[in-house]
């Protein structure tokens, strides 16, 4: 039988994540991922690194994350790509423009000062081939991107270096209260640990389930398209607000596209079917606002599984029904920056009780119909 | 027992301790007509020095000797004089209205006093030696509590180890009661009887002369005694052994003792102003010759208002009743002051050579390292001398950094100590620097008996929003 | 530590954590826990280092203990009575007793 | 004593002051804190220790968001105290309750929060009004008189005495000169530096930030700023060294890390911090009893009254002058709370030279004009 201090379902970058800090307080957590690490949405995501144009309650583990990412080789021994040229937010009209400014003033009040407005002149020193309608934007100037699949090893490598212990291939069945200790049955015999953490993304609903804690979960698979190397010609990352758009120019001249449009997942045979004429859409947003990109043409497009919760934020979390049990999914597409900092929080409260980084609005309570 | 509800809401006069000052100021106000009522904490009255006088186990009148036998005749006076004596009654406030908050069996009551003579006594200096804190580390005077009231004697391996007059009469009362003494370290700086010649003429004339010479025959003759320029106590649950000058030996009970200092927290927290005594090394009020403080309508008498003795104190007790009883009644007739004045000059007239001759080395008073300066909060003498040097100028500032003087004793057993350590790091003097600022309850007291106190509209209206 | 001059006097029985000592009529608790041989009294809540009476005169609060189910109380200046309950005191005290 | 310059000389060694004054360092200035003695009357010594968001702001939309954004700010700004000095300023943010003793209270608890969030641009944030069982779920040992209670997930508390000696700390290693028992009698510009004199001699500066409290009232003027206060009396009852029992701030009763229990929150006219009334006091315990009977037969080992720091508004006052370019005035009751800013906003706009208007202006003593005129 084995045992542990902490169980953590789910081994993408959240998973991982969470392993490795709780390996470093020196505590035992053994990992159990259903297909291996990076799998699924951490590996195959756009690999943005953006605190820009987050929900509120979102954006304490974002900085904290980015505290991380910028020190990344520091921690997990491996740069796991990452570059930092900012990201930008496109305003398409003035009166989007307008709806920015009130954001940024809001955030600055309360002390966040990472995004900032900017003008026409300075949107187009950041990203010349910008079409000349938009009127300025946000910019995050400290966001970057990095290599999720990478990016996710390296979490999952030096967890098990500093003492976790990762089985991939096993899938929970199962989740038994003993007195003050968990039986998480597994398809490869149980496991039992004080603590549990449920970082299974997609599937994180059925771990819910096994708790009597029903969440709206939705399976999405939000697709991505690359194409050919192209010339340099933009730095930033670049997302729009109206239309369904993020866009990112690789080392090797490819360019990302995504932004949300989705595929249709069947997360039971970890399969997705991709939806062409929402591609399409993309890259006519894509043709619009960059003409410099019309010569492109698409090479690959892919879609991930994840998890979405009906109010595009995580839950993140003591769970509301059972001692001992934490929840960390359903990022809604943009969980990929949050996974360094969320993990060293999960750390901390799982350890000690509390932390200090603010996640309430995160909580799995929030579903609870009001009685 | 008197019990908190029979209590009156006023008295006259209100004297708080039952040691020599406080009995004789009751008897003397009670008998000139004056309603009194005396506050003390101990089960029973006589305070330190007559400590049991009503109730001792020890027969043999030689062990304790005549000068703690002639405290019976005081307490005699004192419960047939018509003063209500309250035995077991902590008093915990006393402010410039002359409010007096006392805690009996657990309940408390505000009592108006129209005049107050606080006999709050002495306790001893703080002896701040590495391992003081062990358990069989006790101070010479808790040893003579124990023998006074409850008929203890050391057994096992004991040594003794200070300076002080006190000293040398418990050595002798411990022999007398059959104790056994490995050896009493005396830590009076050799130095300190030159210094003290000047005041020999003075001292030859006073009664404590002979009486102390015959003592420290009488313990030389029985007892091992070494003069030390250090000493710590070692262990680690509790004291194995005695470490002096680089000798070691092996004890169970060690008592320490480097003299008395006023017991001032009443009396500060009152509001009293007080001084540094240059002399005696500690704090005391500022009083005139009647022994009224700063704050009208109290009075501090007996060691409190400055180390004398015994026989001094209940002299101080007497004129600080004659100046109430005049002040309360000015009909009523009492004795002339002047012969208390004239039996007080002759108690005090040795005080000034035994100040000097006795007075503690700078080694024992101001601790270096991990040496532990405040028990309570347990704060070592190295960690005050760093926040001194960061501009920590005084014992308040550095009671915020280090919470030192915050714990259950309130600052009794390291006030002291951190004015001298401030002083010294500082390079300053310890009037400079001052004592701790107090407030009440001066003794603590349950949440449950201040929630009882009587509340005014106002004052609850400025916590009830 | 200490012994008694004389076992003359009324004597009673206390309970320290449980275990019966005797005791005798004019004792406080913290004499008659001396007079038992008992070696500390409390630990303290700040280093959690053992303790026993230091001045018996009710200044130094080294001699708290938890009487009869109510912590902090200084032994040397309760007396004792006839089935008295004592206990050590441990650390901090526990709010509510 | 020689004339030494600085950069800027602070006056005042509390909390705001020295938080100022380490920010100030951080940004590269060369600083002298100038302070009064060990018995001055000290707010610092006799604060509450919570860093409090729940009904800020009522009266002045942007005070809620300053204090959201310090409380932020907060763990980070713990963070990096504890990597300059080791120490652990023990900040939490748990969230805290404000408790109601009867439902009168709880109502006019319940309006009050409805009018502070009702207000025109003030910052969102979460405070709820739960019952009895649902703050019993949180707070198990409350006693049956409590009828309810409002809760804010942003409220934290922190240990304020090692805070202010942590702070001494950081500013000692940082190389700014602490000046005790330097009281400032007066202080002139000439030169293009402001000469502050003390009872021990002159202070020369490039800037002056005051931040000695209600003594900004005296020393404003001297630079044509104004600070009008009204100083408050709060008292404060301690008890010995508890067990864990409290997991989050009351805001009227807390535990610190030490363990002792802190109830407080009186507020009264008289200004003499040496007097006490025991009533108050009194009134203190019998609300914390009734709140947490469990605490009945707790010792009470201190009680004090504290001057506290509180401009004619209760709002915080930030200015710098026009007459006198360098000097800037800082006022506020809630010290540790807006510690964070001070050290952290506030400092990096006085080494600039220039406060940001688009965050204080709204702090502006010039607002006590308008309501005069008004």
């Amino acid at each position: 039988m084995r045992t542990a201090d902490v169980v953590v379902i789910g081994g993408g970058i959240h998973g991982c994540s969470t392993a490795l800090h709780l390996a470093l307080r020196g505590l035992k957590p053994i990992l159990v991922e259903k297909d291996y690490a990076g799998r699924h949405a951490s590996g195959v995501n756009a690999g943005g690194v953006r605190q820009l144009a987050r929900h509120l309650a979102e954006i304490p583990l974002s900085i904290s994350s980015m505290e991380i990412w910028e020190h990344i080789q520091e921690l997990v021994g491996d740069d796991c790509g990452f570059t930092s040229h900012g990201t930008v937010l496109v305003a398409e009209s003035e009166a989007e423009l307008a709806s920015f400014k009130a954001r940024v003033d809001d955030l600055r009040l309360r002390g966040f000062t990472h995004e900032e407005l900017i003008d026409r002149a300075e949107l187009k020193r950041l990203v010349p081939a910008v079409s000349d309608h938009c009127p300025g934007g946000v910019v995050s100037r400290r966001d970057g991107a990095a290599d999720p699949f990478r990016a996710t090893q390296a979490f999952r490598r030096r967890a098990v270096e500093k003492g976790a212990e990762v089985i991939e291939g096993v899938m929970v069945t199962g989740l038994k209260r003993l007195g003050e200790i968990w039986r998480v049955e597994t398809s490869d015999g149980p496991i039992e640990a004080p603590k549990v953490v449920n970082a299974a993304g997609a599937w994180a609903d059925r771990i819910a389930a096994l708790l009597g804690e029903p969440v709206p979960l939705h399976v999405i698979a939000p697709m991505l398209m690359v194409t050919s190397r192209l010339p340099a010609f933009i730095q930033p990352v670049v997302i729009l607000r109206g239309r369904k758009l993020s866009f990112k120019q690789l080392e090797n001249g490819t360019v990302v596209i995504g932004g949300g449009h989705l595929a249709t997942p069947y997360r039971d045979r970890n399969a997705t079917v991709l939806d062409w004429t929402k591609l399409a859409a993309s890259a006519e947003t894509v043709w619009e606002l960059f003409p410099a990109m019309r010569a492109a043409t698409i090479v690959r497009a892919w879609a991930g599984i994840e998890a979405r919760m009906p109010d595009d934020i995580p839950v993140i979390g003591r769970s509301g029904t059972s001692e001992g049990v934490y929840h960390q999914f359903g990022f809604s597409a943009h969980g990929f920056q949050l996974g360094p900092g969320t993990g060293a929080m999960m750390a901390e409260l799982v350890a000690t009780g509390s932390t200090n980084v603010p996640i309430d609005g995160l909580e799995i309570d929030r579903f609870r119909t009001k009685i | 027992m008197t019990e908190a509800s029979e209590l009156a809401a006023s008295y006259e006069l209100v004297v708080i301790g039952g040691g020599p000052a406080g009995l004789a100021a009751a008897t003397l106000a009670a008998q000139a007509g004056v309603q009194t009522v005396l506050f003390d904490e101990n089960p029973g009255i006589g305070g330190q020095i007559y400590r049991g006088i009503t109730s001792t186990p020890v027969r043999d009148r030689a062990v304790l000797g005549d000068d703690y036998w002639a405290g019976g005749a005081l307490a005699d006076e004192a419960r047939t004089s018509g003063a209500l004596i309250v035995n077991g009654a902590t008093v915990w406030t006393l402010d410039p209205t002359l409010t007096v908050g006392v805690s009996i069996a657990g309940k408390a009551r505000l009592i108006q006093a129209k005049r107050v003579i606080v006999a709050t006594g002495s306790l001893e200096r703080p002896f701040p030696i590495p391992g003081w804190t062990l358990p069989g580390v006790m101070t010479a005077g808790a040893a003579q509590t124990a023998l006074k009231a409850q008929g203890l004697v050391p057994a096992g391996r004991t040594v003794m180890a200070g300076s002080g007059p006190l000293l040398w009469l418990l050595a002798a009362q411990l022999i007398r009661a059959g104790a056994k003494i490995e050896a009493l370290l005396d830590t009076t700086p050799r130095l300190n009887w030159l210094r003290a010649l000047p005041f020999t003429p003075d001292f030859m004339i006073s009664p404590l002369w002979s009486k102390g010479l015959k003592l420290l025959r009488e313990v030389k003759a029985k007892m091992l005694v070494i003069p030390v320029g250090s000493v710590e106590a070692v262990g680690s649950d509790k004291l194995s052994e005695v470490v002096f000058d680089g000798r070691r030996v092996p004890a169970d009970l060690l008592l320490l003792h480097q003299g008395v200092v006023p017991n001032v927290n009443l009396a500060i927290a009152a509001g009293a102003e007080h001084r540094w005594n240059s002399r005696q090394l500690c704090f005391e009020p500022v009083l005139d010759r009647d022994f009224n403080s700063s704050v009208p309508g109290i009075a501090v008498a007996g060691d409190g208002a400055g180390i004398a003795g015994g026989p001094a104190a209940a002299e101080r007790g007497r004129i600080a009743a004659i100046a109430a009883v005049r002040a309360l009644k000015p009909s009523a007739s009492v004795p002339d002051p002047q012969t208390a004045r004239n039996a007080l000059q002759r108690e005090e007239s040795g005080r000034a050579f035994l100040d000097v001759a006795y007075r503690p080395a700078d080694a024992f008073r101001r601790p270096t390292g991990e040496t532990i300066a405040c028990r309570c909060e347990e704060v070592t003498a190295k960690q005050v001398r760093d926040n001194a040097d960061l501009g920590c100028e005084g014992p308040n500032q550095m009671k915020a950094f280090l919470r030192c003087g915050m714990g259950p004793c309130q600052g009794r057993l390291c006030g002291l100590t951190i004015t001298e350590l401030i002083a010294d790091q500082r390079h300053t003097t310890p009037a400079e620097v001052g004592y701790y600022r107090l407030r009440p309850p001066v003794k603590p007291i349950t949440l449950a008996e201040l929630a009882s106190l009587p509340i005014s509209e106002a004052e609850r209206k400025a916590v009830e929003r | 530590m200490f012994k008694r001059l004389d076992d003359a006097g009324t004597t009673m029985t206390l309970t320290v954590d449980g275990t019966p000592i005797r005791a005798r009529s004019g004792d406080t608790v913290a004499v008659a826990m001396l007079a038992a041989g008992i070696d500390h009294c409390r630990t303290t809540p700040v280093n959690d280092v053992p303790r026993a009476p230091y001045c018996l005169m009710g200044v130094c609060f080294d001699c708290l203990v938890t009487i009869d189910g109510v912590g902090s109380r200084q032994g040397c200046l309760v007396p004792v009575r006839e089935g008295m309950k004592v206990e050590t005191q441990l650390g901090k005290r526990e709010a509510g007793r | 004593m020689v004339a030494e310059a600085y950069d800027v000389a602070v006056v005042g060694g509390g909390l705001v002051g020295v938080a100022t004054a380490w920010g100030l360092a951080r940004e590269g200035c060369r600083v002298a804190v100038l302070d009064e003695g060990d018995r001055a009357v000290r707010a610092s010594r006799g604060n509450f220790a919570l860093v409090w968001v729940q009904s800020k702001g009522l009266g002045l939309a942007a005070y809620a968001g300053w204090t959201i954004r310090s409380s932020n700010a907060w763990a980070g700004f713990s963070d990096l105290l504890k990597q300059e000095t080791g120490l652990d300023v023990s900040f939490q943010r748990p969230g805290g309750f404000h408790l109601c003793l009867s439902e009168k209270e709880l109502e006019a608890r319940a309006n009050t929060l409805k009018r502070l969030h009702n207000q025109p641009g003030i910052v969102e944030y979460k405070t709820e009004i739960l019952d009895h069982s649902q703050v019993a779920k949180m707070l198990p040992d409350i006693g049956p008189e409590v009828v309810g209670a409002s809760y804010c997930p942003l409220d934290g508390h922190v240990n304020s005495l090692r805070l202010l000696r942590t702070l001494h700390t950081a500013i000692n290693a940082r190389g700014v000169k602490y000046l005790p028992s330097h009281r400032v009698d007066a202080i002139t510009r000439e030169g293009g530096e402001f000469r502050l004199v003390t009872s021990q001699g002159e202070v020369r500066a490039g800037k002056v930030a005051l931040a000695a409290g209600n003594a900004n009232m005296k020393l404003a003027p001297m630079v044509g700023l104004e600070a009008p206060m009204k100083p408050e009396r709060g008292q404060i009852v301690v008890t010995e060294r508890l067990r864990p029992f409290l997991p989050y701030p009351v805001v009227t009763l807390r535990q610190t890390d030490e363990g002792t229990v802190m109830m407080g929150d009186s507020k009264e006219e008289s200004v003499d911090s040496r007097g006490l009334t025991l009533g108050v006091s009194a009134t203190e315990a019998e609300r914390a009893v009734r709140q947490f009977p469990l605490l009945a037969n707790v010792n009470v080992v201190r009680t004090w009254s504290a001057i506290r720091v509180m401009t004619k508004d209760g709002f915080p006052i930030y200015d710098e002058s026009e007459t006198h370019p360098g000097a800037f005035v800082l006022c506020c009751h809630s010290g540790v709370t807006l510690c964070a800013n001070h050290a952290l906003t506030v400092a990096p706009m006085i080494a600039r030279g220039a406060l940001d208007k688009s965050l204080v202006a709204p702090f502006s003593a010039r607002r006590f004009h308008v309501q005069e005129a008004g």
